[in-house]
């Protein structure tokens, strides 16, 4: 586990993914306003903030499944801001749901094929039975086994715990091997032992894996990343490592939400603070 | 208390399988399995077979049956597989008959005619097919529609070309050795085989990994888009092959004819291919089969002794979507798997159901829009 | 795998009762010998668009076999009618089906495109069939060639052609425009009249073409110029309606005289139609209601009190095929199973029809007959058609043409624009 | 004023509520606090009756409220201020505001003009489609739109979410002011600051049940209750 | 001269265009049905307006039975049938499919399939010299156009300024919370139903002044409904308005200056809009 190392020592140098301003706006609210950061190749990014910080509308717009108002994304280099969804996926992107997206009405074996299947011209392989694909149904079955759901591949998708939905989504998109991925709160709504789950099979993600995690588990960010982005209001706030954020007082106020009595937030502050860590520490 | 008990029967529709529309389309188990295919078929063609040999009236009703469920089935890969609905399906069942029958009238050969027909509907597919994709759901529905009725008009009026109200004769059928198209036996039989074939295919389409990632897409096709799928090419690919089949059936359909009018791609016979499809259980490449021998049999049988056999055609499907909304198909099943229960066995679809009624007792949350930024952001 | 056996039973039960249901069914009806009765299959739509026709084709055939004996040397007529929904495809089924329970005479179907569908059917079996017109060059060329096929109802551009020679003759209209429906009846008929008043030497202003999807007239009617002589509107059905209506509408009534061929005004629309649009319109017809012989006013009467309405040419039609199928079964002592014999007696037969006398042309096997120039007048407050000039004994080719380049035009205007 | 009992919710095949049960009073402000995915909205659905109880009563002045529709929930006096606003955004702010408008059986019955005082913003824009609002401004459309039904129950579901906490302050004292005017609120959120603010009691809810409860004063004073449950 | 009638020509077209479609956009708009049987409710409302005309002989009587007989049918039909289904969209399409068989046939039985038409009393059967030119023009078709023209700012009213229309607006936007504002949604969905009934059953009592009536003017009516709000943007009232006119002016152009092209002119609009604006010119985005 490298709960403390700094971001520096697990990346190559080279920049994995970066925004600049990048800036969503829906009907009159601007769910994210000006977002600048970029991420290192290998390096694990925590990303936190209120609800309706704008998280997922930050994540939707890496995806390629929202289109940004302003600013452009670059994954390696190559600016991928007009790109559709599945062309990124080819880039290597890969992500998880916080409302779990896995493919309802099919098995948890297919659901892992589908999968599969994405990146290979495969998937568009009409005249041979999936289940004859020997090369793929071995990849899905080492993928199940390696999360542990060996036993319920031929189980349906939404007969699933709620757990185990959490674990195949994960799966999905590991699926694709993506050199960055982007998980959207595994942890929301599980228990706390299959919690526990979660973190041992963040810890097992490849190391050369570019991660961006959105997470209110303290616990599970603590042992899953080097550094947390703080959003809020659609706006980058802050930036650093997890003991700088956890003690960052204001962070705290505004992710836990609490405000001091009288105590105001000044807009100008929390930008300047973004701007700042955000060009700094990469 | 007094409200409990109501509520705990309005939650039961939402686990009821439903028709096209995505997420909550998806059939529970929609994978004919193997054995069963090859025992299913020798049934088929030793039922039908007697039957096309003897020619005459009911070599005549099968057959008509089968080009149908040609056609019905490849609606079916696409509204069942893919959750989108067609209502165009008889304009391409007509497209491909023209092909045949104006191909013949410019003087080319059976064979030919048919090899031109081939190309008309894959042209046409390729054309109309990213108009059509553009949208879903009801939105597919009404644009099939639409498009089905400028085909219609375009046979009706391009009188130049189409004949018109009249329609053109198609005067011969091809001759491959011995077999003779032009005996309505030989066209039976041809038609069977092609049946067989086409059911063949389509199957193998969709147990094939893009019938699978088709299926995966009614159910989310966000999902898939972020799995490395251009879906609407995935659409594109599904919307010619099912298309693809009606206008197979279409160049059938000329060549046992002997005729074709624009009634046949009119309004109320791409009502009726649907109606086949639904009726016989989406989702079940069978059902559509077993769909189109029901309305035939209004349509053909039952309307030479029944006045009003249009009325009790629309009453029986309005009963199925109002009460087995699955089909008759699905109902079938529905009832073999009830007959397995009661018999003390395992359920009939095996581990998934069986996991699915247990699990489904078992405790376990679902995150489902609870503290979800994501749905209040598109929302808003 | 048990359950897939169970499925695959469930599968098999359905399919099989479905297929021991029709099976079953037909068994019983099929089957018989020569003592049996007379077999007469009648397909025709009672859905769809041409339900209105079908079911007055199906009341002139009852009537008439009412009025000649529906009971031939002690044989029974049995009529199936049946439903071909105007549809060739089923019309094909449907006669199929008919054949397979032994019909001996078919009559019709009904619209161009069924009958053209079940021909070579009909021709393969050699059955008789009586058309309810000659419309299509390949009807003309598969009667000639097979000896099954005629019709005792007319041939399309029949009232047409006199319709021309009346015109121009008696109303002394040299200046016609030509609004026609824009497929074969309507090509046939305006080809009919144009080449038949061109010959004579008179001079079409315009062609407007109606396409048959056309669902408001109107920017077709205010295209007839001012300054025209008369209108010869090539319509029929609901256009005939819409078309009068039109006409009236947009002031044209009274003012520019209007023409056409018999399903302008037939009976079986007059009732829909404002007297104020319709009366005074002329049609050239082989039938029409007010026609003055003992015939018709029998006809006539038993029509109304069936049908509270007064006939139209389909329900005559139908009247008059029943009469040839009785006459020529008399003449053949009830024996209709030499497909034939029956079918050279049917063309033989001579009869004197509710439009006066037909006989069959041994050329075009279609009806030598009377053809008369109708009027719509007001009679105790009802819409009748009264014909004001009679054409006698007409041949197919009208009196302004000769044969053979009537064939010759008939066979091109059947299958594109004249 | 209203209790719930005993509560068991699926959505589709997931259990979510696996017996919940709660009072809340009038003239006070229940809060529920839970983490994400731990079946908040799930339990404000099926006392709204968007999602039908499996099992379980909810009882309001001795009506029961399962196994009713929602439009017969809200005509017995229960308003939503539901997640993520949810504007009418083709209706101006006024249409908004007067769709749902009831008196209730309320002496001193919320108007207009009350609104329109409550929210000065409102009242400049009320010519203004819902969709041209700022997401302050949405919330304070939503509020207002709920209190015009004139609710005894005003039940709202995270209204902090995606606010500045200017506005979550101000969210805080509409709060305050409703309670102080006899309604009894239900508030549903993740934002523990705002929660402590403004309870008078509080429940958690995580995995599906009540896992805790008391004031919020007893809450300040469990750091454990709050890591384990919170992950505050 | 030629192009003024042809315009007054396709405005009426459109006319008749926008009282098939405002109904069937409408209740798209509202409960996301496309209702096949539209053009099924505008042919009984026809026939029904003709039997009333004939029996009691006042043509307005007839118009307004008509539309009354249509809105409780189709209040009836969605209380019995579409409301069981409520929520499965693509079920409640194809039983609407069903009821279009059911009605056609039940229709074709109690009037026959003789091509009817209306006949317009006094006045109105007349036709009129324009101002200023020769032109006659029927009074019908003004009339039509006149009663468009109302029932749209009719409609106009009923859903921009009433309370009704902000529940119906409301209803597109988000169902569920119109139900949560304690109006009950359901007895919306009836309404809405029953009007776009209504609608379709007086536009076919209309229309059949104009055009005829008989098996098959379902379907014509339906395509119409069909172009016009896919042309104008599904379940956009706007968008029926402005369909209605395109459609009608150019299909109008179309039949009397390319005359061979007519077809073509009533879906030349289709195929553009489709090509470049594919969720209608005035649709959202979201349909």
């Amino acid at each position: 586990m490298n709960t403390t190392a700094p971001a520096q020592a697990a990346s190559t140098g080279e920049v994995a993914l970066r925004v600049e301003s990048l800036g969503r706006q829906f009907a009159g609210v601007k769910a994210v306003d000006g977002v600048t950061l970029s991420v290192s190749r290998g390096a694990r990014l925590g990303i936190i903030g209120p609800n309706g910080a704008g998280k997922t509308t930050f994540f939707n717009m890496l995806s390629g499944e929202l289109k940004p108002t302003s600013g452009r994304i670059e994954m390696f280099g190559q600016d991928v801001t007009r790109l559709p969804a599945h062309r990124r996926v080819a880039l290597g992107l890969g992500r998880t749901y916080q409302v779990t997206r896995v493919l309802h009405g099919l098995t948890v074996r297919e659901n892992l094929t589908v999968a599969v299947h994405g990146l290979s011209r495969s998937k568009l392989g009409l005249l041979r039975s999936w289940r004859a694909y020997r090369r793929q149904m071995e990849q899905v079955e080492e993928l199940a086994a390696s999360f542990g759901l060996e036993n319920r591949l031929d189980v349906l998708a939404e007969a699933l715990s709620h757990g185990e939905v959490r674990q195949l989504d994960v799966c999905l998109a590991l699926a694709l091997k993506p050199s960055i991925l982007l998980l959207d709160e595994p942890a929301a709504g599980l228990s706390p032992a299959e919690r526990v789950d979660i973190r041992a099979l963040l810890n097992r993600l490849p190391p050369e894996l570019t991660l961006i995690l959105i997470e209110h588990d303290m616990d599970v960010l603590r042992s899953a990343v080097d550094e947390i982005a703080v959003l809020h209001h659609g706006e980058y706030v802050a930036r650093g490592s997890v003991a700088e954020i956890q003690q960052n007082e204001l962070v705290r106020e505004l992710y836990l939400g609490k405000q001091a009595e009288g105590a105001e937030l000044p807009k100008e502050t929390a930008l300047n603070a973004g701007t700042e860590s955000g060009g700094g520490l990469v | 208390m007094n409200g409990v008990h109501g509520s705990a029967d309005r939650a039961q529709p939402a686990r009821r399988p439903r028709l096209g529309g995505r997420a909550q389309s998806v059939p529970l188990v929609a994978r004919p399995q193997g054995p069963m295919l090859w025992i299913g078929a020798a049934a088929f063609i030793a039922l039908t077979a007697p039957l096309l040999s003897q020619g005459g009236f009911y070599g005549g009703l099968v057959t008509q049956m089968l080009i149908f469920a040609i056609a019905a089935m490849g609606l079916d890969f696409l509204g069942g597989f893919g959750g989108l609905v067609s209502f165009g399906q008889a304009s391409y069942l007509g497209l491909g008959a023209y092909g045949v029958a104006v191909s013949m009238r410019y003087g080319y050969g059976p064979w030919t005619a048919v090899g031109i027909s081939l190309v008309v509907i894959l042209l046409v597919a390729l054309i109309v097919g990213p108009l059509a994709v553009r949208v879903s759901g009801i939105g597919f529905v009404i644009m099939t529609l639409a498009l089905g009725q400028i085909l219609f008009g375009l046979a009706f009026s391009w009188v130049g070309v189409s004949g018109g109200d009249n329609g053109l004769p198609i005067l011969s059928a091809p001759v491959l050795g011995p077999i003779d198209l032009n005996k309505p036996s030989h066209m039976s039989f041809a038609v069977l085989a092609v049946f067989i074939l086409s059911a063949w295919l389509l199957r193998t389409f969709v147990t094939s990994p893009f019938g699978l990632s088709l299926r995966g897409m009614m159910s989310n096709e966000q999902r898939l888009r972020t799995l490395g799928y251009a879906t609407r090419l995935h659409r594109y690919v599904a919307y010619v092959i099912s298309v693809f089949f009606g206008g197979l059936a279409g160049i059938l359909f000329a060549f046992s004819n002997g005729l074709i009018s624009p009634t046949a791609m009119d309004f109320h016979h791409n009502g009726v291919i649907t109606i086949m499809a639904v009726l016989g259980g989406l989702g079940t490449l069978w059902g559509p089969v077993l769909g189109a021998v029901i309305i035939i049999l209004f349509q053909q049988y039952l309307s030479i002794y029944v006045d009003r056999w249009a009325t009790a055609m629309g009453v029986v499907f309005i009963a199925i979507m109002l009460f087995v909304p699955e089909g008759v198909w699905g109902l079938a099943r529905k009832g073999a798997r009830r007959l397995g229960r009661q018999l003390g066995r395992p359920a009939a679809d095996g581990a998934t159901t069986r996991a699915l009624s247990a699990e489904a007792r078992e405790p376990h949350r679902d995150g489902q829009n609870d503290g979800s930024g994501d749905e209040a952001e598109v929302r808003a | 795998m048990p359950r897939i056996e169970r499925r695959l039973r469930v599968g098999l039960a359905v399919t099989a009762a479905l297929v021991v249901a029709a099976t079953s069914a037909c068994a019983s009806k099929a089957g018989g010998s020569t003592s049996d009765p007379i077999k007469v299959a009648h397909p025709l739509p009672l859905t769809g668009v041409y339900a209105a026709n079908g079911k007055d084709l199906q009341s002139g055939f009852e009537i008439g076999l009412k009025e000649f004996g529906s009971e031939v040397n002690g044989r029974k007529i049995e009529v199936t009618f049946a439903d071909t929904q105007g549809d060739p495809a089923t019309a094909l089924t449907t006669v199929r089906k008919l054949i397979q329970d032994g019909a001996q005479v078919v009559q019709g179907p009904m619209a161009t495109n069924e009958i053209a569908a079940v021909a070579p059917l009909l021709a393969q079996n050699g059955i008789p069939v009586n058309d309810l017109g000659l419309c299509s060059a390949a009807q003309l060329d598969s009667w000639a060639k097979t000896g099954n096929g005629f019709t005792s109802g007319y041939s399309c551009d029949q009232t047409a052609l006199v319709a021309a020679e009346w015109a121009y003759n008696e109303m002394k209209w040299r200046h016609i425009t030509l609004p026609a429906l824009d497929y074969s009846w309507g090509w046939a008929t305006a080809g009919g009249f144009k080449s038949a008043f061109e010959k004579l030497g008179g001079k079409i202003d315009k062609e407007i073409w109606i396409p048959n999807t056309a669902a408001d007239l109107s920017s077709y009617v205010t295209q007839i110029p001012k300054d025209t002589d008369a209108v010869f509107a090539a319509v029929a059905g609901a256009f005939s309606v819409k078309f009068i209506n039109a006409y009236k509408s947009f002031g044209l009534t009274g003012k520019i005289p209007v023409f056409g061929v018999t399903p302008l005004i037939d009976g079986s629309i007059l009732p829909t139609m404002d007297p104020a649009a319709t009366e005074g319109v002329y049609a050239g017809a082989q039938y029409c209601d007010g026609i003055d012989t003992p015939e018709n006013k029998k006809f006539v009467e038993t029509y109304h009190a069936a049908n509270k309405r007064y006939p139209g040419y389909y329900a005559e039609a139908a009247y008059v095929r029943a009469q040839v199928l009785v006459s020529a079964l008399k003449a053949r002592n009830g024996d209709a199973s030499d497909h034939k014999a029956m079918a050279k007696a049917m063309k033989q037969v001579t009869i004197n029809a509710p439009r006066g006398p037909v006989s069959i042309s041994d050329k075009s096997f279609s009806p030598i007959q009377n053809i008369y120039i109708c009027q719509v007048k007001m009679v105790n407050g009802e819409l009748r058609s009264i014909p004001i000039k009679t054409y006698e004994k007409v041949p197919p080719q009208g009196n302004v043409l000769d044969y053979a380049t009537w064939e010759k035009n008939f066979k091109r205007y059947t299958q594109a624009r004249p | 004023m209203i209790t719930v009992q005993n509560l068991h919710t699926y959505r589709g095949l997931s259990y979510v509520l696996q017996g919940v049960g709660l009072t809340a009073e009038g003239a006070s402000c229940t809060t529920i606090l839970g983490r994400n995915g731990m079946g908040k909205t799930t339990l404000v659905e099926t006392v709204m009756g968007l999602l039908p109880a499996r099992e379980g009563s909810i009882d309001l002045d001795g009506n029961e409220l399962a196994g009713k529709s929602p439009y017969q929930i809200a005509r017995q006096g229960v308003a939503l201020v539901p997640q993520g606003r949810r504007v009418f955004s083709s209706l101006t702010v006024e249409e908004n505001l007067t769709l749902g408008a009831r008196r209730g059986g309320s002496a001193n019955p919320w108007t207009l003009e009350r609104v329109y005082d409550l929210f000065p913003n409102l009242s400049r824009r009320r010519r203004n489609r819902g969709s041209d609002l700022s997401g302050g401004e949405q919330q304070m459309l939503v509020i207002g739109r709920a209190v015009m039904t004139n609710p005894r129950v005003l039940v709202m579901d995270e209204p902090s979410e995606g606010l500045a906490p200017v506005i979550v302050d101000l969210v805080g004292t509409v709060i305050d002011q409703l309670r102080q005017q006899g309604l009894c609120v239900l508030l549903v959120e993740q934002n523990y600051g705002l929660a402590v603010d403004v309870a008078d009691k509080i429940y958690i809810l995580s995995g599906g049940q009540i896992v805790w409860d008391g004031t919020s004063r007893e809450l300040e004073q469990s750091p454990d209750v709050r890591h384990e449950h919170l992950g505050v | 001269m030629q192009l003024l009638v042809q315009t007054l020509n396709g405005l009426t077209l459109a006319g008749i265009m926008f009282l098939v479609s405002s109904g069937f956009t409408l209740v798209f708009g509202v409960m996301r049905v496309a209702n096949l049987a539209h053009g099924a409710f505008y042919l009984l409302g026809g026939y029904i307006a003709f039997s009333t005309v004939q029996v009691i002989g006042n043509f307005f009587l007839g118009v307004l039975v008509a539309a009354v007989t249509t809105a409780v049918l189709g209040l009836v039909l969605e209380r019995t049938l579409i409301n069981r289904i409520r929520g499965n969209v693509m079920a409640e399409v194809l039983l609407t499919l069903g009821l279009v068989f059911v009605i056609d046939d039940v229709a074709l039985a109690i009037w026959g399939g003789d091509p009817l038409s209306l006949k317009l009393p006094g006045l109105l059967a007349e036709s009129s010299t324009l101002p200023g030119s020769h032109l006659v023009y029927p009074n019908a078709r003004l009339l039509i156009l006149g009663v468009a023209v109302l029932v749209g700012l009719g409609l106009y009213y009923l859903l921009r300024r009433t309370r009704v229309g902000a529940i119906v607006r409301a209803g597109v936007d988000d169902r569920e919370m119109v139900g949560a504002m304690g109006i009950n949604v359901r007895l919306v969905f009836t309404a809405v139903f029953a009007l776009g009934a209504l609608l379709a059953g007086m536009g076919g009592a209309l229309g059949a002044t104009v055009l005829t009536l008989g098996p098959g003017s379902d379907a014509t009516i339906l395509t119409f409904a069909l172009v016009t709000v896919i042309v104008g943007g599904l379940g956009s009232f706007e968008g029926a308005v402005l369909g209605s006119l395109i459609v009608g002016l150019l299909s109008n152009y179309g039949e009397a200056y390319f005359p061979s092209l007519a077809h073509f002119a009533l879906f030349a609009p289709l195929v553009v809009v489709l090509l470049i604006r594919p969720q209608g010119v005035l649709g959202r985005t979201t349909a």
